[in-house]
């Protein structure tokens, strides 16, 4: 299928009558709008996103969270829309405070590394689709970019650790390197796995296919081993409880962010939530069925005809995506605020001796099974 | 902060009201708090963040570094081994920052004022103070409190302004 | 074993080392260049067996008196304690080091050598405990000036205009 | 062991270029004001020695110019998170220069504070621990419950942290009306809350991995260096100054001495001294009903207090247990109102003394956990 962008393009090309050559133009344009919506969203995502974690963290430690800091008519106080413009006040003071870029760190590289950690969030944004047609655009190898593209992250994470001129820092960024690059690999495996089931790199392709036979996490007991595997990789690649070693709080001050201060540090925040998005919306796609409503998979299961049931179509599907998605980043938020944290080395040792070995085992077997079932 | 552009207006310019009170609001509705025990004070400081006081309801949140954090509370009796670090963490800090002394001992030495060879007697012959809460060790109330009063503080800043 | 039994084996095993018994307090005062292989004698003999020393105080006997340094040992095995005591002349205090047969010493020294001045012989890091390296005088000295100012920062409380 | 040996015990053998690393006075988990100079190879700790001193506020020196009763505010401040057994501790020590004796229900009052105080100190090094590990949630349910025991306290002085209750003689009030019945409903609130915590925090599969076998402190070392409390207890020496020396009316009590088993690991691991604390927490329970039950209905709890406390010459040494150990005041009185000379024999400052020795050849993010098992509190090792 054609991608978003192009029917946008298209589509104001014909409503305006703009000639053919001036459609270039026109994919400049509806390029950097599109680019605006990415960071619009992803900023949005992080507001809300720290606005639930505050409060998931709170419900689950017997507290209340944020409850006083409102804004116009919400004003605060004991209401249901307490602290509903905390992360906003959060998020306006942290753009207004000083910029410390500290004497001795490596200035290039200290400005530099916030921006490709988002850079690469960013980025893996343009090949996930929301909704059946609404990516920007729908490569033909969508798993294999999205993995690529977010893995580059970890060189923005090296880099403002460095730069830092901070031990601390210093540590969080190679530990992050051993991190990220350790768990690609049981991702890489587990999705493979699905690869080879549907035989498309493409997200559109790979909800198609489990449109007509199933999600992919009942398609066979390995998919379930692999989405565990997929999922909990993705947990460590986000940096999240309890493999969220770069930044240990109780060991490493704040890790690779130590140094950083003001619109700086909110970029990491930005980063670290729309990683967590990314990482919540590719499960739901792989494994469970993207924009596909649950609800049609189980009338199907009863062998309800089609055609009425359907709560389906492109709104539906970004309902259901998105529902799948805060599903996932609810699950971790539940892992951050009950687990403690591994240590480095149990880390390695969960990523190289028990993912990466069922992962490949994984492979094999769902090859069998492949060549006796399907 | 030097705006130099805001500055040429007049005080009572809507917009430049408008956006101090917008910047007030986002400063007093966030004050982090740098996590910085010193003695027995740093025990209520903890007591106040944990869920029967939970400081997170004004938005204060607890964080390990002084780059993060506006707020710094200076929780227990400053040594004059300390002293030294104390101020460099200040130091560190971005601005806007602001430091509350709580409890006797960061105010002014409090029971170890008289034959404390080792005790600086009040925290702000190092670092300047913006709000002094009393106490032997102030209630989780009282830091409340008097984390309150800083909000109200913040509120009555004008940064974009030169004071009326 | 007993306080007199405990004394009498220290006297028959090294009859110059203790200079007074004090049988009331329980406390025995032993010459400072005797204590190291009274106290190697104590952990290591079956019959006293002083495996844990439960705290080491020094003590200034006033500005012409002397330094002194109290061991107050204790056997886990025969739960029975005692208490040595050295001394040591104030200008040129020395007592030999046991953080190697007790090392609950090793710390305390370095806190008695704080704040005494007395220093330990054949301690393996003798160094300023508590106070900044910087730190001029021994604090618990009877005689101590506290100094008005360290870097600058002022050290009395300034009382004037309220006392 | 030295430290090449650890390492290579611990990790296989690795080489690498030193780089040493300054941690504290301010770090999110050094419990305080503590400075560790640590040499790590990577993330394995090489060489580690701790600073001390940031907190020192005289506490000796105070001593000597104060008189014996105004004594006791200070020694609440040494160890805040103990005040009570601190308290109750130095007050023993200067009523046995003195020989006093005090009532029988002035007694039983001291051991429900001491008891109750213990309680609450364990809660806040088990919910520590947790934190130091990555967990954040455990330190907010065990602080939920010790706020119940700051109300106990504060219903009956006045104060919640420092409470200058426990007198040369008596304490400072009686215990107000129905407070064997709050009590009581604390002890009933407080138990099933214990195997809340377990859930949370002791069985944790990753808690286990990350304190097990780590920072195992074997028995003589522990003997050697003179720790004490859990941090002995752990290592699997039955050994508590309430049983063992008893003081005050321990001896009328039943309660077993929790000791580490190496259930998951070695015995004498980080999990081992965690574990001792939280069923130490069930002992004082144990002994909080048997005092609450025999606690005597009337008599005066301030008779013995004298015009002016003015002990005998001498010197004692008086020790007792308290939440982190063997806490000792050495006390030389020349028979004025003040003391000569007074020391504080503080258990942490022992316990820390062991913490190079058991750190060494372990990962930066084990040192945390040991530390946190320590259970130090800064106010005392400082003093």
């Amino acid at each position: 299928m054609s991608s978003f962008i192009d029917t946008i393009v298209d589509f104001l090309v014909r409503l305006l009558g703009i000639p053919q050559g001036a459609a270039g133009f026109m994919l400049i344009l509806v390029a950097v709008v599109l680019g605006v919506v990415v960071f619009l969203f992803t900023a949005v995502n992080a507001l809300v996103a720290v606005y639930m974690e505050r409060k998931v963290s709170a419900f689950m430690q017997d507290r209340l969270g944020p409850m006083e800091v409102g804004f116009w008519g919400f004003r605060g106080g004991k209401r249901f829309w307490g602290g509903i413009a905390q992360t906003l006040a959060d998020t306006f003071k942290l753009l207004l405070k000083e910029d410390i870029i500290p004497d001795k760190s490596d200035r290039k590289l200290f400005i530099l590394g916030p921006f490709i950690l988002y850079g690469a969030v960013f980025c893996a944004f343009i090949g996930i689709p929301l909704g059946y047609g609404m990516a920007i655009s729908d490569f033909n190898i969508g798993i294999f970019y999205v993995i690529a593209i977010s893995s580059v992250g970890v060189i923005g994470i090296i880099l403002s650790g460095w730069g830092s001129n901070n031990k601390w820092s210093l540590y969080g960024a190679v530990r992050s390197a051993a991190q990220i690059i350790s768990y690609e690999l049981p991702v890489g495996m587990s999705l493979l796995l699905v690869v080879m089931v549907v035989g498309s790199l493409q997200f559109h392709d790979i909800v198609a296919w489990q449109e007509q036979h199933r999600w992919f996490l009942f398609h066979s007991p390995f998919t379930i081993v692999a989405f565990v595997i997929f999922f909990l990789s993705g947990v460590a690649e986000a940096n999240r409880t309890p493999f969220d070693i770069p930044e240990a709080e109780s060991e490493l001050v704040a890790g690779y962010m130590t140094e950083y201060s003001g619109f700086r540090w909110a970029i990491f925040f930005l980063s670290e939530y729309a990683n967590m998005a990314v990482i919540s919306l590719m499960t739901a796609i792989v494994f469970l069925g993207g924009w596909l409503s649950p609800v049609g998979g189980l009338l199907r299961l009863f062998g309800v005809p089609e055609g009425w049931y359907y709560l389906d179509g492109s709104l539906w599907g970004v309902f259901w995506i998105s529902a799948k998605a805060i599903l996932f980043i609810f699950i971790m938020m539940w892992f951050r605020w009950t687990w403690p944290r591994l240590r480095v080395d149990q880390l390695m040792y969960t990523a190289w001796k028990v993912f990466l070995p069922i992962a490949l085992l994984n492979i094999f077997f769902v090859g069998i099974w492949e060549l006796i079932f399907a | 902060m030097d705006f130099s552009l805001v500055n040429r207006y007049d005080q009572d310019n809507v917009v430049v009201g408008k956006l101090d009170q917008l910047i007030n609001w986002a400063r007093s509705g966030s004050p982090w708090f740098f996590q910085f025990g010193l003695a027995c004070c740093a025990i209520e400081m903890i007591a106040a963040a944990q869920p029967r006081y939970d400081l997170e309801r004004f938005g204060i949140m607890p964080r390990a570094t002084p780059r993060m954090a506006d707020v710094m509370i200076v929780s227990g009796t400053v040594t004059l081994k300390m002293a030294t670090r104390l101020k460099r963490l200040y130091e560190q800090m971005a601005n806007p920052k602001y430091v509350v002394s709580m409890g006797s001992c960061a105010n002014s030495g409090g029971p170890y004022w008289q034959h404390g060879y080792h005790v600086v007697k009040g925290v702000d012959l190092v670092v300047p103070v913006d709000v002094y809460i009393p106490g032997c060790p102030p209630r989780p109330e009282a830091l409340l409190e008097g984390l309150l009063h800083l909000k109200k503080k913040i509120r009555e800043e004008t940064p974009l302004r030169k004071a009326a | 074993m007993e306080f007199p039994e405990i004394v009498k084996q220290i006297e028959a095993a090294f009859p110059e080392a203790a200079v007074s018994v004090d049988d009331t307090a329980g406390c025995i005062l032993i010459a400072s260049e005797n204590w190291l292989a009274v106290a190697e004698y104590l952990k290591t003999d079956p019959g006293t067996a002083f495996d844990a020393l439960m705290c080491l105080t020094g003590y200034d006997r006033g500005p012409e008196g002397v330094l002194g340094a109290a061991y107050n040992l204790y056997s886990m095995e025969h739960a029975h304690k005692l208490e040595v005591r050295i001394e040591t002349p104030r200008d040129d205090s020395t007592i030999p080091s046991v953080a190697h047969i007790w090392r609950t010493a090793d710390w305390h020294e370095r806190e008695v050598y704080d704040m005494f001045g007395i220093t330990f012989d054949g301690h393996p890091d003798l160094r300023r405990m508590l106070l900044p390296d910087d730190w001029e005088g021994h604090p618990l000295r009877k005689d101590y000036q506290i100094p008005d100012f360290f870097h600058g920062i002022p050290v009395p409380k300034d009382k004037r205009g309220w006392e | 062991m030295t430290t090449s040996e650890a390492i290579r015990k611990n990790f296989g053998v690795v080489e690498a270029e030193e780089m040493v690393l300054n941690m504290g006075p301010q770090h999110p988990s050094t419990h305080g004001v503590l400075r560790l100079k640590i040499r790590t190879d990577g993330e394995i700790i090489s060489h580690i020695e701790p600073h001390i001193g940031y907190l020192h506020r005289c506490f000796e020196k105070h001593c000597e110019n104060l008189t014996y009763p105004q004594v006791i505010p200070y020694t609440d401040r040494c160890d805040y998170l103990a005040s009570m057994n601190n308290n109750h501790i130095y007050v023993l020590a200067v009523e046995k220069l003195m020989g006093l004796e005090v009532p029988e229900r002035v007694e039983y009052i001291r051991v429900i504070m001491a008891e109750l105080q213990r309680i609450a100190s364990h809660l806040m090094a088990v919910g520590a621990h947790g934190l130091d590990t990555g967990g954040i949630t455990p330190i907010t349910y065990t602080f939920r419950d010790r706020e119940r025991i700051l109300d106990l306290f504060e219903y009956t002085c006045g104060a919640r942290l420092l409470y200058n209750y426990i007198w040369i003689g008596g304490v400072s009030h009686d215990l107000p009306p129905d407070f064997v019945q709050y009590a009581t409903e604390f002890l009933d609130y407080f138990e099933p809350k214990i195997v809340e915590y377990n859930r949370l925090l002791t069985y944790n599969k990753i808690f286990i991995e990350r304190s097990a076998d780590v920072g195992v402190l074997p028995a003589d070392v522990a003997v050697n260096y003179g720790a004490s409390g859990p941090v002995l207890r752990g290592s699997g020496i039955d050994w508590d100054l309430r049983r063992n020396d008893p003081y005050s009316i321990y001896d009328r009590f039943e309660f077993d001495i929790p000791i580490g088993t190496g259930e998951m690991g070695t015995v004498g691991d980080s999990w081992d001294r965690y574990f001792v604390r939280v069923r130490e927490m069930e002992e004082s329970v144990k002994i909080l009903r048997q005092a609450l039950a025999r606690l005597p209905k009337d008599g005066d709890v301030h008779a013995a207090i004298p015009k002016k406390v003015r002990p005998p010459e001498g010197a004692i040494y008086f020790r007792g247990e308290n939440p982190r150990g063997e806490l000792g005041f050495y006390i030389i009185s020349d028979g004025s109102p003040k003391p000569y000379r007074l020391k504080m024999r503080s258990p942490a400052f022992v316990n820390l003394s062991v913490f190079s020795e058991i750190a060494t050849g372990w990962m930066l993010a084990d040192i945390i956990s040991i530390l946190g098992s320590l259970d130090i509190v800064l106010g005392e090792i400082d003093r």
